[in-house]
């Protein structure tokens, strides 16, 4: 059986094995059904670095029947970066999450929304039909609220229910979108549909579905509502939500502009996303800056991070998409998701070892725990180098590529704005570090063991290493581009 | 690689005592550091003794070490060894006093660096040893570490450093425009270079720093007299040579001729004047220091055959103003009554040379200038023995003056014999070398007109500086023009600190902050936010169509 | 006008209205009722568009179908949410837009 | 293996730094093993490849990354005299912070840190290639904050955020700087002239003043020079590292690879562009000197005295011409020996006197001679006096500013020469002339304190006497030149 | 005629739905939407579209009614049914007639592809069921339907995750207190054999003709709403395994099936032609059962105890 239905099946599986069976065992079931799943995804990477993109039909139904889903590049770089995270998420949740340490509601709920939520993500990365991909969004929304909710606080709920809208507005946009485009087209195959005959409103489905997957990815002005959902859910939960989800809306994006209806971009469009990514970098970082809870911090730095990703359009799409940058730019956009969703999610992790220590995630309540934790901090500090974009590191590889694609079509005001919103990166990351290196710890609570405080670091590592040795990660993402990812510059 | 070719005697000459110098550093040494002293110039003096044919070079040394001798080197350090030596003995007597180890080492690095000076035959060494010889000396002067001492050595460095760098500049253009470091080739080069006449300025403060040039000389009559007496021996006697030496090697025949004449004899006259308001013999010695060399200046401002025989004069007036310093340490040694005047009695002689009284070493080293000038020069030259007749009338005055020293000194003899040994080679020197630097018989300098052009202004000098003993002028502390400058007390200008400034910026950036957080709050109304979803749709369909 | 059209603009006014409904309205249920009618407009829309050209196409309705059905679950998800944070707080509207204003 | 050479010189301070951190706190000998093991390796392999390297070997070894990403490392001539002058200094400290630091808390981070500083600004000296050299120099900022911050009180809190301050932005410019560029030539390797002509001059110049602005920043050029005297609040190892080992050095030597490895001196004199860096060096010498005058906490006036002195090396290179860049070169490993040398001293007073102030150094000399030795010449060699290793530096500039036809040059280094001596002297004059004060303590009983910096010292002596020699630094500066290694 | 009678419709669903956002009070806003599910049923069966109209009057109209009428009873338990003072806002409105008016243009600029496609006429015969939107769901797009499934289990999970902690262990719901004998009683006991016989018959003749496991689920989720509602059965507690199995029967085992046509066919969820038909109804079984207990839950909520805030 292939690497790619193992992928699909396998956190399906363990998400209906949790719910089905009594707790201890369903546990059980989830965490072998986590290790199984990241297993399947590395063995989908080395297929498709070494054989292939594997596609799979659904039912055996070709399109524009049938649903399609292929395992490219873009797909299982994401993919493995999903199962990092998950796999590490899991890992700190097998003790945030054990029958003793959490309420009994959480310690049976939190699996299958994990294994649901990591169900979609796969669905999403892999799937080349409109339909299809909204059906895994709604699954992913869904699953992700039941995240944000699972803390059951007040605060948490009222985060829920902000996310909820957003993701529900986003979602009918964007079905409105898959709409007309098999209204147009007779068809919801990406690949189909990018050899289609233009039509009148392929724009406006463009625009409704950008609209709507721009709520979902939060990008500003949509993303008021991710900083309380992400900060209020447990740790675990919000690596996943901060690192994973935003990405997923995010690679449909990438599909839908540069797979789908590449034809179809204006320069004007791609310069208001690139204007609306320039501003969300901006306001997430002083919103960062403003925050005095460590978790918001993280939270607002996503915002920021994900404004970054949206400068890709302009630089890789439309008028540009032929130029030989354009794939460095596109690459180097993949890059900084991927390096974001690795760091995001250890500095997530993070934290949640420190409040379990200090009890409390406000900056004065975490001074000096650098020297209780020193593991954590150093993990935290690799991630804050990611996100900054300084070398070696992923956020550098893909920072540097978008900016050389910047200066060589001479959109270079892109390229301040990547650099400027490292700068603000490293005001908003430099507060807690110097909280955390401050002398004079306070220990609430005996600090996690040193394996469970090396997951974050593994993590942070991980991101670290994907700039170190970019050069594979660089050539995979290039299987399956339609653009000829043309040796860079 | 070499490290050296041709003769090894001028480098040993360099290298020995520098190596005694970092002797004095080894707990071993430091309590008999002084006993050293007088082997440091022994393979100088044996150099010069000796003579030695060829170039030295040390390539790897430095920027490429090229050592090398002629005669008027010859002359001059074979001088400046002599006085080292006999200074080196003088200084015997120190020996168990505190900071000697101190005093030691740089004694020695100092004479490393005269010798230097003499032996260099490329820009960077003479510069290195002119530095040696510059800045070493400042431990000398302030070895007693008295008030006054400490005074001069801020003034001496300030100075010596001020020389220094002008010295560094002035030789760098120098090198650049001859293509070279060697020491011909530059004063070539800055004759007919562009820039040259900015570099000979700044060599000629550099050198004339060193020499005691009017206006550079304040440091002069501060430091000589601050330092222990043989230290003060050779500060007068040699180191300035090295200044006067540097004028010679470096400033191309006639350049600025004027304008040195004219400091010089400022100089040779100012500075005899103004040793009279002086009570402290060594400062009235310093004073005539720097009177001498003025005239000394005067004469290389010249130029000419004038210039070629300066280091004739330098080496009486060396060896003559060693003896007379170290006369006045023998004097503060003596106690009674007998010694004192042994000491005045050759104080006298030697001052009588130095004044040019015939057949002294200074009136033959006077004659064998005297060719080569013009008469107005000749004039001046003879006038300013009137001067410094005076001045050393006073000077003898003074050292009668100093108190007694209440018991005997130990090394009394010692004491005494170094100075009249210094004062012979002043006297023997010029007649040794006569024949050989002048190329005249000496009956040249026995004949008539030779001697009355010696003895008169000594006559002449003799009534007013008699009148000076009973009506003395005001007396004044040493350092003239530096009076002036005392007024201006400690300059301190406030400086702002020109680092980029944040404070501001984190201002605004807390503003900028604060205002976002107002408009999040805005934004996060979800009335707000989702208003844009739809407006967004249409902006971006506008767009796209 | 055709019925299709007729159909198909009044599923286009149905979602403006109900978008109307999801930005205007405070009240949270009432905003998960205008979600309703947003999907309830788009499938009107859908199925309008499917059932050109005198051919009823069944992919649509297919589609349809499922959306419906997530529709609910979203909306069931949505309710429950109102009801666990007003048995929390009393309210049901988001916590920023609660006071008038 | 001979490709390998450049990734082992790197991993013999990277893997001692990745393992030290994962030791506790107690284990002293295995960390000071590894530290120290890690130097004298380093040491040991860079003398094999002197000797190969003045012969002409060099060494190349090549990483790909993402397309135009490429790690070069590549160890010539200049490179190799960059990291010999941070290898040598880097045992020297070690050693010093062994014995500086004896059993504090958090050495484990401290030298892991230490040496992971060290890997980086090997990296810098070998890299081959502009990515490779950002690469390594972002690497380095990251790992000297940490060491900075290490104290962990306020002042060294604040000190930490001003160097991030001031290097981050900088960062920045060098990114923008390098990307500009590149994306117009592809990548840029230091062995080959990158081709310029598709940029417009006004383009060059502002990549040129980004670059500045990039290196500037770490060379403590004004008015980016704020971050070095705050940094002062490190311990003395650290001060060493910044002042002398690593960070200023980095900076500088980014300003000759650009000058002339990137950009080429010849373009660099046809864009008009060296001058005005000149100038600016002129200014930071001069500044820096001035600022140094008013300080009354020896460290803070080592600190501004390294902003002025390193400027040095920047007006070198700025001068785009053979002597300047000699004395630039020289100077590169004459201002490191000697600064060294003065805060290896600072800190020994610091720790065995408890003298911070300069007012503190009365009377020490006779107390503490080796170190005031040390100390003294050292100063000595700052203000350019023979034959301390400055005054060589000093006189290639100076023939440098004339045949570059700036003789201004010359008034700068006269007036350089002025100001470090007006406020070093004071110093020396204080630490043998004055009198102690009456409860002054201080011995200097600690060999593993005092032999570095005695060996630092005599290195900056050896590197002014034997300065014409082919091993002193000035030699290897020619070679470089001669070689043109550097166009 | 028929137009005017679309017309009609058409004017009344807007007025409905109108009314729904702009009318006062929740509960009046509630009534109106299930006026408006029913008309829109009618509406689809205008347009021919008979699965969606039983689709939409069963969960659009029906269920989701009952689960909103359900949901404002508890916000009146707890006083939250009140709304704020609600305003007209302007710019919202400009922007949704905008979207309306963009949406309308696009309809009148739609070109019609080639529909249905030739595919599917060719595929249908090997679909193993006749009704093409069954075949579409279950077999052509089954994977999308299989995630519907999960969709649905995931928003139950995300549901009970809004427990509180104190009531995890109670039954689902807010606790009965039906009378005894009363009307609710009776309606209770006649009501569900007759929806049960519909529900299974609405799935079984989805292969076929209109209807289906969705269709046929909800009307079963009615019957069990009512009878939980009557008190007749008592809902179960969430760790109650049974009902658990019962939730995830339907997406097992599509889940297997799919995974046996990857072990036996060509590829995932491929259903060989033969045995396509017996799949097809296995299939519809499971999800039929899954579909309403999963719909039930839904509509029930989570455990509510006696206990106050």
């Amino acid at each position: 059986m292939s690497a790619l239905v193992t992928l699909l099946v396998l956190p399906l599986a363990g998400a209906i094995a949790a719910i089905a069976l009594p707790s201890p065992v369903g546990r059980t079931a989830a965490l072998a059904a986590i290790a199984a799943t990241t297993g399947a995804a590395i063995v989908l990477m080395a297929t498709v670095a070494f054989q292939g993109m594997p596609r799979l039909e659904m039912g055996g139904w070709t399109p524009p029947l049938g649903i399609v889903l292929v395992a490219d590049g873009l797909s299982v770089a994401l993919i493995v970066m999903t199962a990092l995270v998950m796999a590490s998420a899991g890992l700190a949740a097998r003790h945030a999450f054990a029958p003793g340490t959490a309420g009994e509601r959480a310690a049976f709920g939190f699996w299958p929304l994990m294994l649901l939520l990591w169900s979609a993500l796969n669905v999403v990365f892999l799937s080349r039909d409109l339909f299809n991909l909204y059906v895994g969004i709604e699954l992913l929304s869904l699953a992700a609220i039941g995240l944000v909710a699972i803390d059951g606080k007040a605060t948490a709920l009222a985060a829920a229910m902000r996310y909820m809208i957003f993701a529900l507005a986003g979602s009918l946009l964007y079905l409105a979108g898959v709409v007309l485009i098999h209204a147009a087209h007779g068809t919801l195959d990406i690949d189909l549909i990018a050899t289609r005959t233009a039509a009148a409103p392929d724009g406006l489905a463009l625009a409704l579905m950008t609209a709507g997957l721009m709520a979902k990815t939060a990008l500003f002005p949509f993303h008021v509502w991710l900083p309380p959902a992400h900060a209020g859910a447990p740790a675990p939960a919000s690596a996943m939500l901060s690192g994973l989800v935003p990405k997923a809306s995010f690679a449909i994006l990438l599909r839908l502009w540069f797979d789908t209806m590449p034809d179809r971009a204006s320069d004007g469009a791609l310069t208001l996303i690139a204007l609306l990514g320039t501003a969300a970098v901006i306001w997430g970082s002083l919103g960062a800056l403003a925050q005095v809870r460590l978790k918001l911090i993280v939270a607002y730095s996503t915002v920021a991070q994900i404004g970054y990703l949206f400068l890709v359009f302009p630089l890789a799409g439309g008028a540009s998409a032929g130029v030989p940058w354009a794939a460095g730019a596109w690459t180097g956009a993949v890059f900084l998701a991927l390096s974001h969703g690795l760091a995001k999610a250890a500095m997530f992790l993070a934290v949640g070892h420190w409040m379990a220590v200090a009890g409390s995630d406000r900056l004065s309540d975490l001074r000096g725990l650098a020297q209780l934790m020193p593991m954590t901090a150093f993990a935290f500090a690799l991630s804050a180098v990611t996100l900054v974009g300084l070398p070696p590191s992923g956020g550098f590889t893909g920072k540097y590529l978008v900016m050389t694609a910047a200066f060589a079509s001479g959109q270079w005001a892109w390229a301040l704005v990547m650099g400027g919103g490292g700068l603000l990166a490293a005001a908003y990351l430099y507060r807690p570090m110097a909280v955390l290196f401050a002398r004079g710890a306070q220990a609430g609570a005996a600090p996690p063991s040193r394996a469970r405080q090396a997951v974050p670091l593994l993590l942070a590592s991980a991101s670290v290493a994907l700039g170190i040795a970019s050069a594979g990660p660089f050539d995979l993402l290039a299987i399956g581009r339609p653009l000829a990812a043309e040796e860079g510059l | 690689m070499m490290i050296w070719t041709g003769p090894l005697l001028p480098l040993a000459a360099l290298v020995w005592p520098f190596l005694l110098a970092a002797l004095t550093a080894l707990p071993a040494f430091r309590g008999r550091a002084v006993r050293l002293l007088p082997f440091a110039p022994l393979p100088a003096l044996w150099l010069a003794v000796a003579g030695v044919e060829g170039v030295t070079t040390a390539p790897g040394l430095l920027l490429g070490v090229t050592l090398g001798l002629d005669a008027a080197r010859r002359l001059l350090m074979g001088m400046t060894a002599a006085l080292w030596l006999i200074a080196g003995l003088a200084a015997q007597p120190m020996a168990g006093k505190p900071h000697t180890a101190v005093f030691s080492g740089f004694w020695c690095l100092t004479l490393t660096g005269n010798i230097g000076v003499f032996l260099a035959l490329d820009v960077v060494t003479f510069y290195v040893a002119f530095a040696a010889v510059s800045l070493a000396a400042w431990f000398l002067v302030v070895h007693d570490r008295t008030e006054v001492a400490l005074r001069a050595g801020r003034v001496y460095i300030v100075t010596a450093l001020a020389g220094e760098v002008s010295l560094l500049v002035g030789l760098l253009i120098g090198a650049a425009a001859a293509g070279g470091v060697d020491i011909e080739g530059v004063r070539i080069a800055l004759g007919a270079s562009d820039a040259g006449p900015v570099a000979v300025a700044l060599l000629v403060t550099g050198f004339g720093i060193k020499v005691g040039l009017v206006p550079l000389h304040v440091w002069l009559p501060l430091a000589h007299p601050a330092a222990p007496v043989p230290a003060s021996a050779v500060l007068s006697g040699a180191i300035v040579k090295a200044g006067l030496f540097g004028m010679i090697l470096f400033l191309p025949d006639g350049a600025f001729g004027s304008v040195l004449m004219a400091l010089g004899l400022a100089g040779a006259f100012g500075a005899a004047l103004w040793g009279l308001t002086q009570s402290n013999p060594k400062a009235v010695l310093a004073y005539s220091t720097v009177s001498q060399m003025g005239l000394m200046v005067m004469l290389v401002g010249a130029g000419g055959a004038a210039r070629e025989t300066v280091p004739f004069l330098a080496l009486h007036h060396g060896f003559a103003k060693g003896a007379l310093f170290l006369l006045v340490g023998a004097m503060l040694a003596a106690s009674d009554r007998r010694h004192r005047m042994l000491c005045l009695a050759f104080a006298a002689a030697v001052s009588a040379s130095v004044a040019g009284f015939p057949f002294t070493g200074g009136a033959l080293a006077k004659a064998a200038v005297k060719p080569g000038l013009t008469d107005a020069a000749t004039l001046a030259l003879s006038l300013s023995s009137v001067a410094t007749s005076i001045i050393l009338v006073w000077f003898l005055f003074r050292l009668w003056l100093l108190p007694n020293a209440g018991k005997t000194a130990t090394h009394w003899p010692l004491r005494l014999s170094l100075p009249v040994v210094a004062g012979g080679l002043a006297f023997a020197g010029p007649w040794l070398f006569w024949q050989s630097w002048t190329g005249h018989d000496f009956v040249y300098a026995l004949a008539m007109k030779p001697v009355i052009d010696a003895l008169w202004p000594v006559a002449v000098a003799l009534p007013p500086a008699l009148a000076l003993l009973r009506w003395s002028l005001p007396q004044r502390p040493p350092g003239d023009l530096l009076l002036l400058l005392q007024g201006w007390g400690t300059l301190s200008i406030p400086m702002p600190d020109l680092s980029l400034r944040w404070a501001g910026g984190r201002r605004l950036f807390d503003a900028l902050a604060l205002a976002i957080a107002r408009a999040e709050r805005g934004l996060l109304r979800w009335s707000l936010s989702s208003t844009l979803l739809p407006v967004l749709v249409l902006a971006m369909l506008a767009l796209l169509a | 006008m055709t019925a299709l059209s007729l159909f198909a603009v009044t599923g286009a006014v149905l979602i403006g209205i109900g978008f109307y409904g999801l930005i205007a309205t405070r009240h949270f249920l009432r905003r998960v009722v205008a979600f309703n009618l947003i999907g309830s407009g788009l499938f009107l829309f859908f199925g309008a568009t499917g059932a050109r050209g005198g051919v009823t196409d069944p992919v649509p309705q297919a589609l349809i179908i499922t959306g419906i059905v997530v529709a609910f679950s979203a909306s069931a998800l949505g309710v429950g949410l109102v009801v666990a944070r007003a048995r929390l707080s009393g309210r049901a509207a988001l916590p920023e837009e609660e006071d008038g204003a | 293996m001979t490709a390998l050479l450049p990734v082992l010189i790197l991993l013999t301070s990277l893997v001692p730094a990745v393992i030290t951190f994962f030791l506790d706190q107690e284990s002293h000998l295995l960390r000071n093993a590894l530290s120290l093991g890690g130097a004298v390796l380093k040491v040991a392999l860079i003398v094999v490849m002197l000797f190969a390297v003045a012969g002409g070997a060099a060494y190349e070894t090549t990483i790909p990354l993402a397309p135009g990403l490429v790690l070069l490392l590549r160890i010539d001539a200049l490179a190799l005299l960059f990291v010999s002058l941070s290898a040598t200094l880097w045992l020297l400290t070690t050693i010093y912070a062994i014995a500086y630091f004896g059993t504090q808390p958090e050495l484990s981070r401290f030298f892991g840190f230490f040496s992971l500083c060290v890997a980086a600004t090997t990296g810098i000296a070998l890299s081959g290639s502009l990515i490779s050299f950002f690469i390594f120099f972002e690497l380095l900022t990251l790992s000297t904050w940490p060491l900075v911050a290490h104290k962990q009180d306020e002042a060294s809190l604040k000190a930490a955020r001003s160097y991030l301050l001031y290097a981050l932005p900088c960062s920045a410019a060098l990114l923008w700087a390098i990307v500009w560029l590149e994306s117009a030539t592809g990548p840029v390797l230091f062995t080959e002239p990158p081709d310029l002509d598709g940029l417009d001059p006004m383009s060059l110049r502002a990549i040129f003043a980004l670059f500045i602005l990039g290196f500037g920043m770490k060379a403590a050029i004004v008015p980016l020079h704020g971050w070095l005297p705050a940094a002062m609040a490190a311990p003395a190892p650290v001060s060493a590292l910044l002042h002398a080992v690593a960070v200023v050095k980095a900076g500088a030597f980014g300003v000759i690879r650009v000058i002339y490895d990137v950009f080429g001196a010849a373009r660099v004199a046809e864009l008009g562009v060296g001058i005005p860096l000149a100038v600016l060096a002129s200014a930071t010498i001069i500044w820096g000197s001035l600022r140094a005058l008013q300080q009354h906490d020896i460290k803070k006036r080592l600190a501004f005295s390294t902003v002025s002195q390193v400027s040095y090396i920047v007006l070198g290179a700025a001068l785009a011409g053979p002597y300047g860049m000699i004395g630039g070169l020289a100077h590169l490993v004459h201002q490191g020996l000697m600064k060294i040398t003065l805060f290896f001293c600072a800190g020994i007073y610091d720790v065995r006197a408890g003298v911070r102030s300069i007012a503190g150094l009365n009377g020490l000399g006779p107390r503490m001679p080796w170190t005031s030795t040390c100390f003294s010449l050292g100063a000595l060699g700052m203000i350019g006096l023979p034959p301390m290793a400055g005054f060589v530096s000093k006189i290639y500039l100076g023939i440098g500013g004339l045949e570059s036809g700036a003789p201004w040059v010359l008034a700068v280094l006269a007036a350089s020469t002025l100001l470090n001596a007006a406020y070093f002297l004071p110093l020396l004059y204080r630490l043998w002339f004055l009198e102690p004060s009456p409860d002054a303590t201080g011995d200097e009983n600690a060999p593993a304190l005092v032999v570095p910096a005695v060996i630092a010292t005599l290195g900056a002596l050896g590197a002014g006497v034997l300065a014409a020699s082919a091993v002193s630094p000035l030699g290897w500066a020619t070679l470089i030149a001669e070689r043109g290694d550097i166009r | 005629m028929t137009l005017a009678f679309n017309a009609a419709l058409c004017a009344l669903i807007l007025a409905a739905a109108l009314a729904t956002i702009l009318g006062r009070g929740i509960f009046r806003s509630i009534m109106f939407f299930i006026v408006y599910g029913l008309l829109m049923a009618v509406a689809w069966v205008r347009l021919d579209v008979v699965d969606v109209a039983l689709a939409e009057a069963a969960i659009g109209a029906g269920l989701t009614g009952v689960l909103f009428l359900a949901a404002f009873g508890r916000l009146v338990r707890e006083g939250a049914e009140a709304e704020p003072p609600r305003r007209i806002n302007p710019p919202a409105a400009v922007a949704c007639v905008g979207l309306t008016a963009a949406l309308t243009w696009a309809w009148f600029s739609l070109p019609i592809p080639e529909r249905p496609g030739p595919q599917l006429a060719e595929a249908l015969p090997r679909a193993g069921v006749e009704n093409p939107v069954t075949a579409v769901l279950l077999n052509f797009r089954a994977w999308d339907t299989l995630l519907e499934s999960i969709v649905l289990l995931a928003a139950l999970i995300g549901l009970w995750m809004l427990t509180r902690e104190d009531d995890w262990r109670n039954r689902l719901g807010l606790p009965q207190h039906v009378r005894p004998g009363g009307v609710m009683s009776g309606f209770g006991r006649v009501l569900p054999p007759v929806g049960l016989l519909v529900g299974v018959y609405l799935a079984y003749v989805g292969a076929d003709r209109p209807g289906g496991a969705f269709q046929g689920g909800t009307v079963l989720a009615a019957v069990g709403l009512v009878a939980a509602m009557t008190g007749l059965v008592r809902p179960p507690r969430i760790s109650a395994p049974g009902w658990r199995a019962v939730l995830v029967a339907g997406p097992l085992v599509f889940l297997v099936a799919g995974l046996a046509g990857a072990l036996l066919g060509t590829n995932f969820l491929t259903l060989p032609a033969p045995v396509a038909g017996g799949a097809i109804f296995v299939i519809e079984v499971a999800l039929l059962l899954s579909v309403a207990v999963t719909l039930t839950f839904l509509v029930l909520g989570p455990p509510e105890g006696e206990n106050r805030r």
